[in-house]
């Protein structure tokens, strides 16, 4: 079997699209020194309230726009616990999972009288692009993928020259790098903190929306199956930067494209199941490596505690 | 699909009732074509039988044993359990409770209690003529199964397909993928990714018995990715145009039958439903073929064959070997 | 005011917020329900009924053990600040190990069930211990090493039941039934409420114990507050991460061991970790905030809701979900307890300046 | 008032001050930090704050530039009464301020670091080209030499602090605070750092210098505040003051400096550090050929400035990082092999300079952090048990003996003041009677009173026969303590003398050379 073709490469996109938006997110929350964990949930609710508008609308687009609505106020729980009131991020986080993880089910069966999936004929889905029929390369990779697949690239690609190229984007750099010192030069880092948040929820409702109307069109009980922790590893992996979000999202896209078909060719089922995370985990290994060797020379005090979770959203310590 | 606590019962008449039934699911109900027609069946049974049936729905292994103890307390005529995953339940609480009926459909405990009564099913009779329609059909000889996960019992809609294929055309290869990862049963947009795979492999027939994952399998059959088969019931409607056939089991009527007879005071005894008994079988081996928007109405030359090797599988001149028999 | 005084206050007000989250969520869930159309009072009652009526206690019990167990598995990592996320995969590796042992070892009771139980005590160390050197030697956080690692080792689980253990001849992926001697013995009356409690009980005293009496807690705690104060100090910090961390995997290989070697005495496929042990327990453990002796109030909760719920969706019909919001609500309205502290800081510090 | 023009420079003639603060109180919880102080910053000057650690010095700037709401006071700026309700209107209302821990962004340039929040650029592009020039320019103006395009975290400490200064004065500031700019700076450092804030004043700005150390004082101010908890204690005007009458108002007596009893050093080595080599890496100096001795009774001192390797060595001795060749050892035995715990049990103690980052936790108690290194030990420990109890007493004990101001032994390190949470981790280091005693930097940024209850601390330990190895920039700490003083440059050892002729100018001479040696820093 060919293991890398245009299809090959299709596919991946498509299957990484979700995660890259929830991705996307999270690391722009990182620049600002916020650690969002709570990207599964989000999500989650994303792709659930896609559907339900869909459905009710008759309109695949309003759903994507209340995916992006509802997911952006559902994050501002992250914003709100986590920023204004400064609770600690990753326990908001654990409940919004969970939230999203009850809430979805629950509503499910009492707005959408369905358990499990839901999936009538006649919900409406998103149009594959037919733009690009017949233009070679990009025909062929983004051909039978929605509207909201090139979207995400071009996001990623934007969300880098903002952060790396604006003045906002310099200051969202310092705010996660040092927050003191950004508030004492007049930045108010908790609103620095609450828009990263509130846009990293509006991705996700972007990547819930493809998920469930663009992917597939569906909804399932828990159909993120952990979309949202490949995330959450992608944007360790890549240091908070979008463009290798993009990167690690794509890694990890392949890994388990590669899967399915090494699984073609007789390999058990769990193993191609586990590939995806044991390759992510030999990069996050391989790249934290190095940083960890940097530091062990320069301050071996200092270097103990380089893999504390306060020292992960600080993206200067993992250059 | 839960009809509610005990006043809102499943018979039409409303109020008193005369007796009672409890289902338990192994899993949510929604979007499992094979627990959805058990829960017909249940509720055709119960309004001929002017039962009050309520639904247990499990989520997870652990939480079918409290929901058979829990319908056990409420002492229903018969509690049945839909699928081998309450064996162990039904080993163990009937011996507790010797004056309870249980009806299991889909597996039986060894041993079996006496007031248990099983219906169970040979798919892989079904599957396999499935696999002579594909061997028949694919162009490409290349087909393929998606499947929610590598089990020998899931195994019977992966192995007697490629097995009946390979029967009328040697050449033909099948591929089995497996949707797996965290929510095998309910990840459509895996169960897409993986279609996708063997489209762009290019098997032109495929078999869907990943449950709330075939979503996705047939999104792709339905944007001309290959044609694809169905699961318990009839999926044709599910990428109108693409799909061949169904593989099919009347679960509905196992349940129904059993049912009846158990309430009529003829419990115990295991029933095995295969081709023979009519218990499996395809859509296009049932009267309305023609009208069911499956594509093998339009091969009559097809349906006959099969017919035929249908005929073998009874005789026993045609084993199909039991993956799950292991 | 007397320094005791000032001493209980504090005290008073951290038992308090734990208290003020249930009875938010509490109250979060009878609106929910009134939204469904469904009595909150019958609700409850049904929920509370589904957890802890005579018919239902036993199992609830079990469900108890596991949970209890799991905060450990949270809770002592949580001591030196890392959060282990992996419990699924150490539950269901410590339960596989505990089968295998079972199903291969020849032994009278006396001697296999203390086998079994460090079996999967030793399965969850092993796994969880990975996550301790990618900490301190490649600088991978716990957190996300301990994720990652979870669904590679569940998913092994997962194959081993399924082919070289799976009981031949049945269609559920699971281990043939564990020989007698294996059966954690349980107590009269009951099938479920077995030794296992009793095990993890005194786990959870010897957890504490450790954590406020000892050299080594003292340490922990240490170490989770300055890595680098701890480094200078002369701890071994990789080697507390690793003991906090083989401590937590332990406490949920423990509890992986006890559900195969209590009813219906088999590995099963998915039934150690669907039932979502794992997050309750970290939300037990959250909810006893760094108090290891909190955990059996926090964990019975936790239960009340996981089990309850079922209950509730079988008795008033209420999907069974509102018991995840009702224990999402609990932790959210924990996180922000900061909030009560705060202000109970503040009036604090105006009594005091008024007096100044 | 309002005739007057506001660029007048001459206080004598009556123009408003260019920040005044009118009966200013502020309190933290029962703490009053700030206790209705007045301070009047005439523009031009450079206006000392002194004061004993916890004096409030920090908070009452912190006032000055938003940082913190008064309680009672109010601020005038140019005679206007201006309400500051963050830095943003601080900055707005012409003021600056550098704090003692710089909050520059490590990652970025020296030019994004200047501009930050204040860039240069079209439609919210940042143009970097535009703000490295501005920068360059700026930096010319008052003969600063910075290169814009570097990376902050790979500069020395000095350059850095010009860095902070460039941020301040690109905003316009015509007040500049500077809170213990010099408790960092090598000499040379310093003496750069009084140049340019003397231009600055010369050029119209008004500086407000919080400092402890009075000959900087003398060197470089116009006017001292001497605050003393919480309230002004004197106005002094520095031409009409002596060093006497400053520390007077500070500490409530005169200085009484500890005596150097030089001369009664038993002949006992307890440190050998033989032919020590380590190599170079980013963040890291390199090592050559070190060999120390110290003995029973002997404070060997090293001076030298930052970076030329004092911290390597002393980690080196520590266990705390790895050597290339060489050999540590503590009363003839060797250390190679032996981890810090080890070490430590063969007596070793140490008080780092990094204290708030490494010598202790700020989130435990005051007795948690005492407990460090004697939890294993009776009386804390016995049997494996770790009696909470005898922690608490032992804190009491020692928290009484060395005057540590707290409000107890259960309250959080992190709640005492910088002067006091240093004792705290020098209660605990000597309370080990550790044969050797290393110290680092024991009296930065304490006060002059602190610093020399510290000195004697440290003297006593010499003289119940521990033998002590003092890392410090300053010279006069030296002098006062050591008993040979060691000069460290690029990695070794260039110097050793006598305490007797280490004079100001040799010692400066000295570590002065090492002034134009390469940072390793810089490489990276
Ligand atoms: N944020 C705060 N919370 C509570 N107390 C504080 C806070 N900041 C300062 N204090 C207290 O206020 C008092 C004055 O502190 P401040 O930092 O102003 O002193 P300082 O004169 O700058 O001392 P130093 O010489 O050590 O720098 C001290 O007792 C200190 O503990
Ligand atoms: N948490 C701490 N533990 C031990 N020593 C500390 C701690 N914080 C500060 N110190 C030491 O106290 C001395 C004074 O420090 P510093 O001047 O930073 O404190 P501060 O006066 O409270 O802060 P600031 O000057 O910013 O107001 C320094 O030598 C420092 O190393
Ligand atoms: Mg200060
Ligand atoms: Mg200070």
């Amino acid at each position: 079997m060919d293991v890398v073709n245009l299809a090959f490469v299709a596919a991946v996109l498509g299957s990484s699209a979700p995660v890259l938006y929830a991705a996307l997110g999270g690391a722009l929350c990182g620049r600002a020194g916020l650690f969002n964990m709570a990207l599964e949930g989000q999500l989650l609710w994303g792709a659930f309230s896609a559907v339900t508008v869909s459905w009710w609308t008759g309109s695949a687009w309003a759903g994507v726009v209340a995916a992006v609505v509802t997911t952006t106020v559902f994050s501002g729980v992250l914003a709100l616990g986590a920023v204004t009131w400064r609770a600690d991020p990753i326990i908001v986080a654990v409940g919004m999972n969970l939230l999203a993880l009850g809430l979805t089910g629950f509503l499910l069966r009492e707005l959408l009288d369905a358990t499990g999936t839901f999936a009538p004929a006649g919900l409406p889905g998103l149009p594959d692009l037919d733009l690009l029929d017949g233009v070679p390369v990009l025909g062929a990779l983004l051909g039978g993928q929605t509207l909201l697949v090139p979207l995400a690239l071009l996001l990623a690609v934007a969300a880098s020259l903002w952060v790396n190229r604006t003045s906002v984007g310099l200051r969202l750099r310092g705010v996660g790098e040092h927050p003191e010192a950004a508030t004492s030069l007049g930045v108010v880092v908790p609103r620095y903190q609450r828009a990263t948040v509130l846009l990293a929820g509006a991705l996700c409702g972007l990547g819930g929306a493809q998920l469930s109307l663009g992917d597939v069109t569906a909804f399932t009980e828990n159909m993120t199956s952990g979309r949202g922790w490949v995330a959450v590893a992608a944007v360790m992996l890549a240091a908070n930067r979008p463009l290798l979000v993009l990167g690690a999202c794509l890694l990890f896209g392949a890994a388990e494209a590669w899967g399915f078909r090494l699984q073609g060719l007789g390999m058990p089922q769990q193993l191609t199941d586990a590939a995806p995370y044991l390759v992510t985990l030999v990069v996050l290994v391989a790249s934290r490596l190095r940083v960890r060797r940097r530091l062990d020379e320069a301050d071996p005090v200092a270097a103990v505690s380089a893999a504390h979770p306060e020292a992960v959203v600080h993206p200067e310590e993992t250059r | 699909a839960d009809t509610g606590s005990g006043d809102s019962g499943g018979n039409a008449a409303g109020g008193e009732t005369a007796g009672s039934m409890i289902v338990i699911t192994p899993n949510p109900v929604g979007g499992n074509n094979f627990l959805e027609l058990a829960v017909e069946g249940a509720e055709a049974v119960a309004a001929e039988q002017d039962l009050d049936v309520r639904v247990f729905e499990s989520s997870d292994p652990t939480s079918i044993q409290q929901n058979v103890e829990a319908a056990v307390r409420e002492k229903p005529d018969v509690v049945v359990g839909l699928s081998f995953s309450l064996q162990d339940a039904f080993a163990t609480v009937p011996v507790d409770n010797p004056d309870q009926q249980f009806l299991l459909v889909d597996g039986c405990p060894a041993p079996q209690p006496e007031n248990v009564t099983c219906a169970a099913f040979r798919e892989h009779e079904a599957t396999y003529l499935a696999g002579v329609e594909a061997g028949l059909l694919s162009r490409s000889k290349k087909i393929g199964v998606v499947a929610a996960l590598d089990t020998p019992f899931i195994r019977r809609w992966v192995d007697p397909f490629a097995a009946g294929a390979a029967s009328v055309d040697a050449t033909v290869t099948s591929t089995a993928l497996f949707v797996g990862g965290d929510n095998p049963f309910g990840d459509p947009a895996r169960g897409r990714a993986q279609a996708q795979v063997l489209a762009d492999g290019g098997a032109d027939q495929v078999l869907a018995a990943a449950s709330g994952s075939n979503v996705g399998a047939f999104e792709v059959a339905a944007s001309g990715g290959f044609q694809a088969y169905g699961v318990d019931v009839n999926e044709c409607e599910s990428a109108p145009g693409q799909v061949v056939d169904n593989v099919l089991k009347h679960v509905d009527v196992a349940l129904a039958s059993a049912v009846t007879e158990i309430l009529a005071g003829n419990a115990g005894g295991a029933k095995v439903y295969g081709l023979a008994e009519d218990g499996v079988g395809l859509t296009a081996l049932e009267d309305d073929v023609a009208s069911s928007g499956c594509l093998i109405a339009d091969h009559p030359d097809v349906i006959e064959q099969v017919q035929q090797v249908r005929q073998q599988i009874i005789d026993g001149t045609v084993t199909v070997d039991d993956p799950a028999a292991g | 005011m007397s320094d005791l005084a000032g001493r209980l206050r504090p005290a008073a007000t951290s038992a308090l917020v734990p208290l003020g989250a249930v009875v938010v969520a509490i109250l979060v869930g009878a609106g929910v329900m009134a939204a469904a159309g469904v009595d909150p009072l019958r609700g409850y009652d049904a929920m509370v009924r589904g957890a802890l009526s005579v018919s239902n206690i036993d199992f609830a019990v079990a469900s108890f053990t596991a949970i209890l167990a799991m905060s450990l598995a949270f809770a002592l990592p949580a001591r030196m600040g890392e959060y282990n996320l992996g419990g699924d995969g150490q539950l269901a590796l410590g339960g596989i190990a505990a089968a295998v042992i079972a199903l291969h070892l020849p032994a009278p009771a006396a001697l296999l069930l203390p086998v079994c139980l460090l079996a999967g005590a030793l399965g969850g160390a092993a796994l969880a211990s990975v996550a301790a050197p990618l900490s301190t030697r490649a600088a991978v956080p716990v957190i996300i090493s301990t994720l990652l690692l979870s669904a590679p080792a569940v998913a092994l689980t997962s194959y081993l039941v399924r082919f070289p253990l799976a009981e031949s001849g049945s269609s559920v992926p699971q281990t043939p039934r564990l020989p007698d001697a294996a059966h954690l013995p349980s107590f009269p009356g009951t099938s479920y409420t077995n030794a296992g409690l009793v095990v993890v009980l005194l786990v959870l005293l010897l957890a504490v114990h450790v954590d406020a009496r000892t050299p080594v807690g003292y340490e922990i705690r240490v170490a989770g507050a300055n890595r680098g104060f701890a480094a200078y100090g002369g701890l071994s910090v990789p080697r507390l991460t690793l003991g906090t961390l083989a401590a937590g995997g332990a406490a949920a290989g423990l509890a992986g061991a006890i559900i195969v070697m209590s009813q219906p005495f088999r590995f099963i496929d998915d039934a150690l970790t669907a039932p979502g042990y794992t997050f309750a327990g970290i939300a037990a453990a959250l909810l006893a905030g760094g108090r290891p002796a909190l955990l059996p109030v926090t964990a019975a909760l936790f239960t009340i809701l996981t089990v309850g719920s079922a209950g509730m969706e079988r008795d008033v019909d209420v999907p069974r979900q509102l018991g995840q919001v009702l224990q999402a609500v609990v932790i959210l309205v924990l996180a922000l307890r900061v909030l009560a502290s705060r202000w109970t800081a503040r009036r604090a510090a105006d009594a005091a300046g008024r007096k100044g | 008032m309002t005739d007057r023009l506001p660029d007048v420079a001459d206080p004598a003639a009556g123009a408003p001050p260019a920040a005044e603060l009118r009966g200013i109180t502020k309190r933290f919880g029962p703490v009053v930090a700030v206790d209705g102080v007045d301070l009047v910053l005439e523009r031009g000057t450079v206006h000392a704050v002194v004061g004993e650690n916890g004096a409030g010095k920090s908070t009452l700037m912190s006032v000055l530039y938003g940082l913190h709401r008064p309680d009672a006071g109010t601020v005038l700026r140019a005679g206007r009464e201006v309400r500051l309700r963050s830095p943003l209107d601080a900055i707005a209302a012409g003021l600056g301020m550098v704090h003692q821990h710089f909050r520059l962004f490590g990652s970025l340039s020296v030019a994004e670091n200047v501009v930050y929040r204040a860039e240069p650029g079209r439609r919210g592009i940042f143009d970097r080209r535009a703000a490295e020039q501005r920068v360059a320019e700026l930096s010319d103006r008052i003969g600063l030499d910075v290169d814009p395009t570097a990376r902050v975290d790979t500069l020395p400490l000095g350059v850095r602090q010009r860095v902070e200064i460039l941020k301040a004065l690109h905003r316009e500031a015509e007040v500049l605070i500077l809170d213990e700019p010099t408790a960092v700076l090598t000499p040379g450092e310093v003496d750069s750092l009084i140049a340019v804030v003397r231009t600055l004043a010369a050029q119209g700005t008004t500086v407000a210098l919080v400092t402890h150390k009075v000959q900087e004082v003398l060197a470089a101010t116009d006017r001292v505040t001497v605050l003393r908890d919480g309230a002004v204690t004197a106005r002094l005007t520095t031409a009409r003051t002596t060093a006497g009458e400053i520390v007077e108002a500070m500490i409530g007596r005169g200085l009484q400096p500890a005596v150097n009893p030089r001369g009664t050093v038993s002949s006992d080595p307890v440190l050998e550090v033989r032919d020590l080599r380590m190599a170079a890496a980013p963040g890291a100096a390199r090592v050559r050929d070190v060999s120390i001795t110290v003995r029973a009774g002997q404070v060997i001192g090293v001076a030298g400035v930052s970076g030329n390797g004092q911290r390597e060595v002393v980690e080196a001795v520590l266990g705390l990082r790895p050597v290339q060749s060489g050999s540590v050892r503590l009363h003839g035995r060797d250390l190679a092999g032996l981890g810090v715990r080890e070490r430590r049990a063969l007596g070793i103690a140490y008080v780092p300079e990094d204290r708030p980052g490494m010598g202790s936790a700020a989130t435990l108690s005051v007795a948690d952090n005492l407990a460090l290194g004697h939890h294993r030990s009776p009386p804390l420990a016995g049997r494996g048990r770790l009696s909470p109890r005898a922690v608490r007493s032992q804190a009491t004990e020692l928290v009484r003996r060395l005057g540590v101001r707290t409000a107890g032994v259960s309250a959080p390190l992190g709640s005492l003041s910088g002067g006091n949470a240093q004792k705290v981790v020098l209660a605990r280091e000597l309370h080990h009677e550790a044969p050797l005693l290393v110290v680092e930097q024991p009296t930065q940024g304490v006060d002059v009173g602190a610093g020399e209850e510290i000195h004697r601390l440290l003297l006593d330990h010499r003289a119940r026969g521990g033998a002590v190895l003092l890392v410090s920039y300053e010279i006069s700490e030296l002098r006062a303590l050591a008993d040979r003083v060691l000069v460290m440059l690029d990695g070794a050892v260039t110097a050793d003398l006598d305490a007797a002729d280490a004079t100001e100018e040799v010692l400066g001479a000295a570590m002065a050379s090492a002034r134009s040696a390469p940072r390793p820093e810089e490489g990276a």
